[in-house]
């Protein structure tokens, strides 16, 4: 391979994985804008998406068999089935605690994620759960640089995703009201807005998403387990943190920007391989620490 | 009181009498130290099974030294502390010796445990280089060690023709160390080694690794870790158009990895421990497996378990007692015994004298014999 | 919060009133009495097994009054406590092993490592919100593990085997009696240390700025340097279990040091009780004792476990050691 | 002067909260700061005691610049404060509140705790007696043990002033002290407020709406409003200022308590 081609490569690579980040990072962003809870559960929330497309997709495929159309329908309903577990989640577990102190609710968000992840390994004793889908491995290739269409299919599903978020966000009034609430909640009581509906909704959609991804993972990868949200959890933070937390658009560009460093970061010797989870994390920390309100963030009024 | 007392134990001796002389003394208890929680309980539960079918032959043969013989577990759940309790937990049941052992960075730590409790260890297949210089002295390998696997994996990839060669493991003992020693010979070898990568256990996306393998170039890769992970590396190195050899070492030996994989696990190949599929002599192991064990199937550490099993028999038997010693001393005289896997008998380091390593090929969705 | 602590409580059960008895200073002392002697039966009694698991649980004691000191004093969400565990565990493995210290001499090393390791992490980040620190302290927990699994002088995957067991005066320490002897000082030692802090007046500046930080700042108090103080102390306990971890074991590996171990140790310090000494002591042997009571349930213990750090979080959030009366 | 700002300017997003204020509080003498609501005395007293920080201008403190300071450090140089809504930590005794005041005074760390080294047990010892005085001083000693925030709300303000006396201040200021208090409390602290200044030594700075209060104690009274000092002066001075009126009149019914 040419070092256009190794790039190029790359590039593909990082835009790939920046997609599932950006996916998972805009649940984050979402619920941290609403309610300015760190959401630990929702890397869970996303291994759950995986679980339930995987289920609905054994349910569909004797039917209308594995392939595309399955896949979508089982994304469709593992979307709206997982936003309902966000939704739940909210109401049992966040709601009764957000006047309490900052520490006990995200110990509560801790021990979320934690029922979630350990219920997946007593379902499923601990091992992996093969997902298996009609998809070829066939794909494009451009000289020596080569492009899956499962890759292609995905990449283009989470933009419409995107987009459609873009436009719930900015055009309706339950986006336009979630906006509001993220600015000042006690403004929009007195507004007449339902602030928990609103908040509600953006845990459905932030879930919902989150699923999306967990699917797209199942399909891509062809294999899911109890642990998958963790590391992805934690690489979305960052993303989110990088785009700058509470903003969308944020979000989408930290997804890409993580996902590129890590690919190109492969291929750096020392850097990549073995020490590439340092390396985010390490990103992580400097950006928290010299610019917390990352890329696209607001900064808040500055004291003391 | 005491009329009560010697009329139960009279009632006693004349049931056990009425069962047979060999039931007169307490059972001998031998621990079973395997994973049956955790990622990896499937081997764990596997190999457990496989030594209860070797218990339930001896019993039926009429134990050992006249004693019936029954087993204990401890979970090592493939963790090293959980390890530990299960082994202080064996030890402090006063078993005359313990099979078992999966997991290399599970069973490290257990070598002291059973060291300072003076128990003989059967270790059927935990085989990471760096249980040698730990073994107090007590422990036996009867799976080949990762020196076995690197010479017949270096010797396998130069009969390809390869002359140069990607690496993987997972950052685990066991597969670290394999990957480091095949660099090691390989590059003694005179050949390159172009890419040599951990990545973390449970990472989905392998696609940049893969990139960086078709630009560093590589003739054969080699992944030295589990099969749930190297299936997943195998999708994606078909997936991203790299057409060279892909083999992998005896923790992928599953059929989940082709479930995983898919196709692209065709034409694989693994370096693995003698399996019950392709040993003649495991016949028979293998239905009585079946009857018992209903829907399963023995799994790939099973036959050397259940050889551990008869091993340990045999050294009780032949000292004559449960003395520790005694039975440590038998079981280094062990010379060319064998069950299922072939003769064993060990080195002045308690491993296995002989490499009983046979190579596997995935061909539609399962593995075949490729060499012995 | 503190107005509904008064109101009406239940009739007293039996923790009730064993708290009542911690409270009253004369039955207190008896009560000490009453541990140091199960304390020291305890072996014998429960056999080897028991004495293992039972060293287990009173490591855990001293890292969890480490944590308390950080979560439940000073209210900092730290995920990733085990890192300073493996510090502590590393520097005596390498310095023994590989640099042929002996064992005692490597403690004010790990020591000092420790609170360098406390300073790196918290320096920077203490000023954030406290949810950025969680997660910064979880990402730097899985630096720590995978340094510790990549780098040659920390024997990668593989870890270090072969510590020796230090001695005294001749005698080598070894076997599960003498740890569990070993670890019952330390953490009776570590009880010591936390209620000594606490009644403190660093100890009492951490409650201020858990409890309000503008007003803490505001009485001249130097909120970050305080917190720093907790988290080079909590650093401090973490690192003498990993000392006497490493020695006890003989081998480390990074498996040893994982977000799950963090986490652990975490469900010890909030099942007890945030804050509340004996009730974090109960909370780590609840930690380690429930699993091996539980092993028959399988998997489903951590599930288990899990479903209950929820509950005591929305119904009992202040563990299950009763808060103070009034 | 003790206390001396000059030119401060304090802006929010783009928003002047304060414009070139210069203000002074004597050595000895208490002041107050009075004004409507919103007219940014809380903030001027977040700027003084270092936790907003303003765009330009000059605060000393007997000749130290404060600008630049952190809150705990204005505080270890001798300026204390109360706060508007009482903030006394909770779940803790009322001494134990009070001893935070001490904390800049006093220097024991971990490991001497830890040791019980002697040191650091006379150094609790006195830290005890000091802030036992200082309860003593504004009369709730015998309340010392009591769970702070189950105090009647009048006591839970001599907490806050005893907790910050204890820090030891030349200057204190306070916030809003009367606000929910009776008639009698009122007058008990108008009283402490004098003994503040006379038997301790202390300058008292204070912000407060009851204007019979403010008329009573002060000698100095400065009137700002939108951000700006209007008029400044002793008690009659100020109450026959046409811009105060003025100021006062705009406002709603009930900020309507200048007499």
């Amino acid at each position: 391979m040419s070092l256009t081609d190794i790039l190029i490569q790359q590039l593909v690579n990082g835009l790939v994985l920046g997609s599932f980040y950006a996916l998972v990072a805009l649940g984050y962003t979402m619920i941290f804008g609403v309610i300015k809870l760190l959401n630990f559960a929702h890397g869970d929330i996303y291994m759950v998406g995986a679980f339930v497309g995987f289920g609905a997709l054994s349910l569909v495929s004797g039917t209308i068999g594995a392939g595309w159309m399955g896949i979508f329908v089982a994304m469709f309903v593992a979307m709206i089935a997982v936003g309902f577990l966000g939704v739940v989640i909210e109401q049992v577990a966040y709601r009764p605690m957000l006047s309490a102190p900052r520490l006990s609710i995200l110990i509560t968000a801790l021990a979320v994620s934690l029922v979630l992840q350990n219920a997946a390994l007593a379902l499923t004793d601990g091992q992996v759960t093969a997902f298996r889908t009609d998809l070829g491995f066939g794909g494009v290739s451009l000289g020596a640089v080569f492009v899956n269409y499962t890759q292609i299919v995905l990449v283009a599903s989470a933009i419409v995703l995107m987009i459609g978020l873009e436009l719930f966000v900015s055009r309706t009034m339950y986006g336009k009201a979630m906006r509001a609430v993220s600015l000042d909640k006690d403004m929009c009581r007195l507004m007449g807005i339902n602030v928990q509906r609103v908040i509600a909704v953006t845990f459905f959609a932030g879930s919902a998403l989150a699923a999306a991804a967990g699917v797209m993972a199942g399909v891509q990868y062809g294999r899911i387990w109890y642990f998958m949200g963790f590391l992805i959890g934690l690489k979305a933070f960052t993303a989110a943190v990088i785009g700058g937390i509470g903003s969308i658009t944020g979000a989408m560009l930290g997804g890409l920007i993580l996902g590129l460093l890590e690919a190109f970061a492969t291929q750096i010797p020392h850097i990549g391989g073995e020490w590439k989870d340092v390396f985010t994390f390490g990103v992580l920390i400097l950006v928290l620490v010299f610019k917390p309100t990352g890329l696209l963030g607001k900064s808040e009024v500055e004291r003391m | 009181m005491s009329k009560r007392l010697t009329h139960l134990a009279a009632a006693a001796t004349i049931a056990l009498a009425a069962s047979g002389a060999g039931h007169a003394q307490e059972p001998i208890t031998v621990g079973v130290q395997v994973p049956t929680t955790g990622s990896e309980a499937t081997y764990g539960v596997d190999m457990k099974n496989a030594i209860q079918i070797a218990v339930d032959e001896i019993n039926a043969d009429g134990g050992l030294l006249g004693r019936q013989v029954e087993i204990l577990v401890g979970d090592s759940a493939c963790d090293p502390q959980q390890s530990v309790n299960a082994a202080s937990k064996l030890a402090s049941a006063d078993v005359a010796g313990v099979v078992g052992g999966y997991c290399s960075g599970a069973t490290l730590p257990t070598l002291k445990t059973y060291g300072d409790a003076n128990i003989p260890f059967v270790i059927t297949a935990a085989n990471s280089t760096k249980l040698i210089p730990a073994n107090p002295g007590n422990a036996f390998m009867i799976n080949s060690t990762g020196y076995d696997q690197v010479r017949k994996a270096v010797d396998f990839f130069k009969s390809q023709g390869a002359k140069t060669l990607a690496i993987v493991d997972q950052g685990d003992a066991y597969s670290q160390d394999l990957a480091n020693l095949t660099a090691k010979e390989w590059k003694k070898a005179g050949l390159e080694v172009t890419v040599q990568e951990t990545v973390s256990k449970g990472e989905q996306s392998f696609s940049s690794l893969v990139t960086k393998i078709r630009s560093e170039g590589a003739d054969a890769v080699f992944w030295t870790a589990y099969y749930a992970d190297g299936g997943l590396l195998i999708r994606q190195l078909r997936q991203g158009g790299y057409q060279g050899i892909i083999a992998v070492g005896d923790g992928s030996n599953s059929p989940k990895l082709f479930e995983i994989a898919g196709r692209a696990a065709d034409g694989v190949y693994c370096f693995s421990n003698p399996i019950a599929e392709f040993l003649p002599e495991a016949k028979q192991f293998i239905e009585s497996y079946g009857n018992k064990y209903k829907g399963r199937s023995p799994g790939p550490y099973s036959t050397l378990s259940y050889d551990g099993m008869k091993l340990l028999g045999w050294a009780i038997e032949k000292a004559g007692s449960t003395d520790p010693d005694a039975v440590i001393d038998a079981l280094a005289s062990a010379d060319g015994e064998a069950w299922l896997t072939g003769p064993i008998s060990f080195t002045d380091k308690n491993t296995l004298a002989r490499s009983n390593f046979i190579i596997l090929k995935g061909e539609q969705g399962g593995w075949t014999l490729h060499s012995k | 919060m503190a107005t509904n602590k008064v109101t009406t409580r239940p009739a007293p059960g039996a923790i009730e009133r064993l708290y009542a008895a911690f409270d009253d200073p004369r039955r207190r002392w008896a009560l000490y009495a009453v541990i140091i002697a199960l304390l020291l039966l305890a072996p014998p009694v429960v056999g080897r097994y028991g004495t293992v698991i039972l060293t287990n649980a009173l490591l855990y004691v001293i890292l969890a009054l480490g944590l308390n000191v950080v979560v439940g004093f000073a209210g900092l969400l730290d995920l990733g406590y085990a890192a300073f565990f493996a510090v502590g565990a590393y520097t005596t493995g390498i310095l023994t092993q590989q640099f042929g210290f002996n064992f005692w001499l490597t403690i004010p090393f790990a020591l000092c490592a420790a609170a360098i390791a406390g300073v790196i992490i918290g320096g920077p980040t203490l000023r954030l919100r406290s949810d950025y620190l969680a997660i910064v302290t979880l990402g730097f927990g899985e630096i720590v593990r995978i340094g510790a699994r990549n780098l040659e002088i920390t024997g990668q995957a593989s870890g270090l085997t072969g510590i020796p067991s230090p001695s005294v005066f001749g005698y080598t320490l070894t076997g599960p009696t003498t740890y569990y002897y070993i670890f019952a000082a330390l953490a009776v030692l570590a009880v010591i240390a936390a209620q000594r802090l606490l009644h403190s007046r660093l100890g009492r500046a951490w409650l201020y700025v858990r409890h309000d930080e503008d007003a803490a700042e505001a009485m001249g108090i130097n909120r970050v340097r305080v917190k720093l103080a907790a988290y080079i102390t909590g650093a401090v306990f973490g690192a003498i279990g990993g000392v006497f971890f490493a020695a006890n074991l003989g081998a480390i590996s990074p498996q040893s040091f994982s977000f799950q171990q963090s986490v652990l140790v975490l469900m010890a310090v909030i099942l007890g009780g945030m804050g509340k000494i004996p009730g974090v002591i109960l909370g780590a042997f609840i930690v380690i004792l429930g699993p091996e009571l539980l092993r028959d349930i399988g998997s489903l213990r951590l599930l288990v476990f899990a479903v209950i750090l929820l509950l005591i979080m929305l119904f009992r959030p202040s563990g299950i050691w009763p808060g103070r009366r009034s | 002067m003790l206390l001396q700002l000059d030119d401060v300017v304090l802006r929010f997003a783009g928003n002047t909260v304060l414009e070139n204020i210069r203000f002074g509080v004597e050595e000895n003498s208490v002041a107050s700061l009075i004004g409507p609501n919103g007219a940014g005395k809380t903030s001027l007293f977040n700027c003084i005691t270092g936790f907003y920080r303003p765009q330009q201008g000059s605060i000393t403190f007997g000749g130290e610049e404060l600008l630049k300071r952190k809150p705990h450090a204005v505080t270890r140089l001798g300026i204390a404060r109360t706060f508007q809504n009482v903030r006394l930590f909770r779940e803790m005794s009322v001494l134990d509140n009070v001893m935070a005041g001490q904390h800049c005074r006093s220097r024991a760390g971990a490991f001497s705790a830890i040791l019980g080294l002697p040191s650091q047990r006379a150094e609790e010892r006195r830290v005890r007696e000091i802030c036992e005085e200082c309860l003593e001083f504004v009369g709730i000693a015998d309340e010392a043990d009591r769970i702070a925030t189950n105090l009647a709300y009048g006591h839970q303000r001599l907490v806050e002033i005893a907790r910050a006396l204890a820090t030891q201040p030349r200057l204190l200021l306070l916030d809003e002290p009367a606000a929910g208090l009776n008639s009698s409390e009122k007058t008990e602290l108008v009283r402490l407020i004098r003994r503040i200044r006379d038997e301790r030594g202390v300058a008292v700075l204070l912000i407060e709406h009851d204007m019979g209060l403010v008329m009573e104690v002060s000698e100095h009274i400065s009137v700002l409003d939108h951000g700006r000092i209007i008029a400044e002066g002793n008690a009659e001075t100020i109450q026959n200022d046409p811009a105060v009126i003025e100021a006062y009149l705009g406002q709603d019914e009930d900020e309507l308590e200048l007499t």
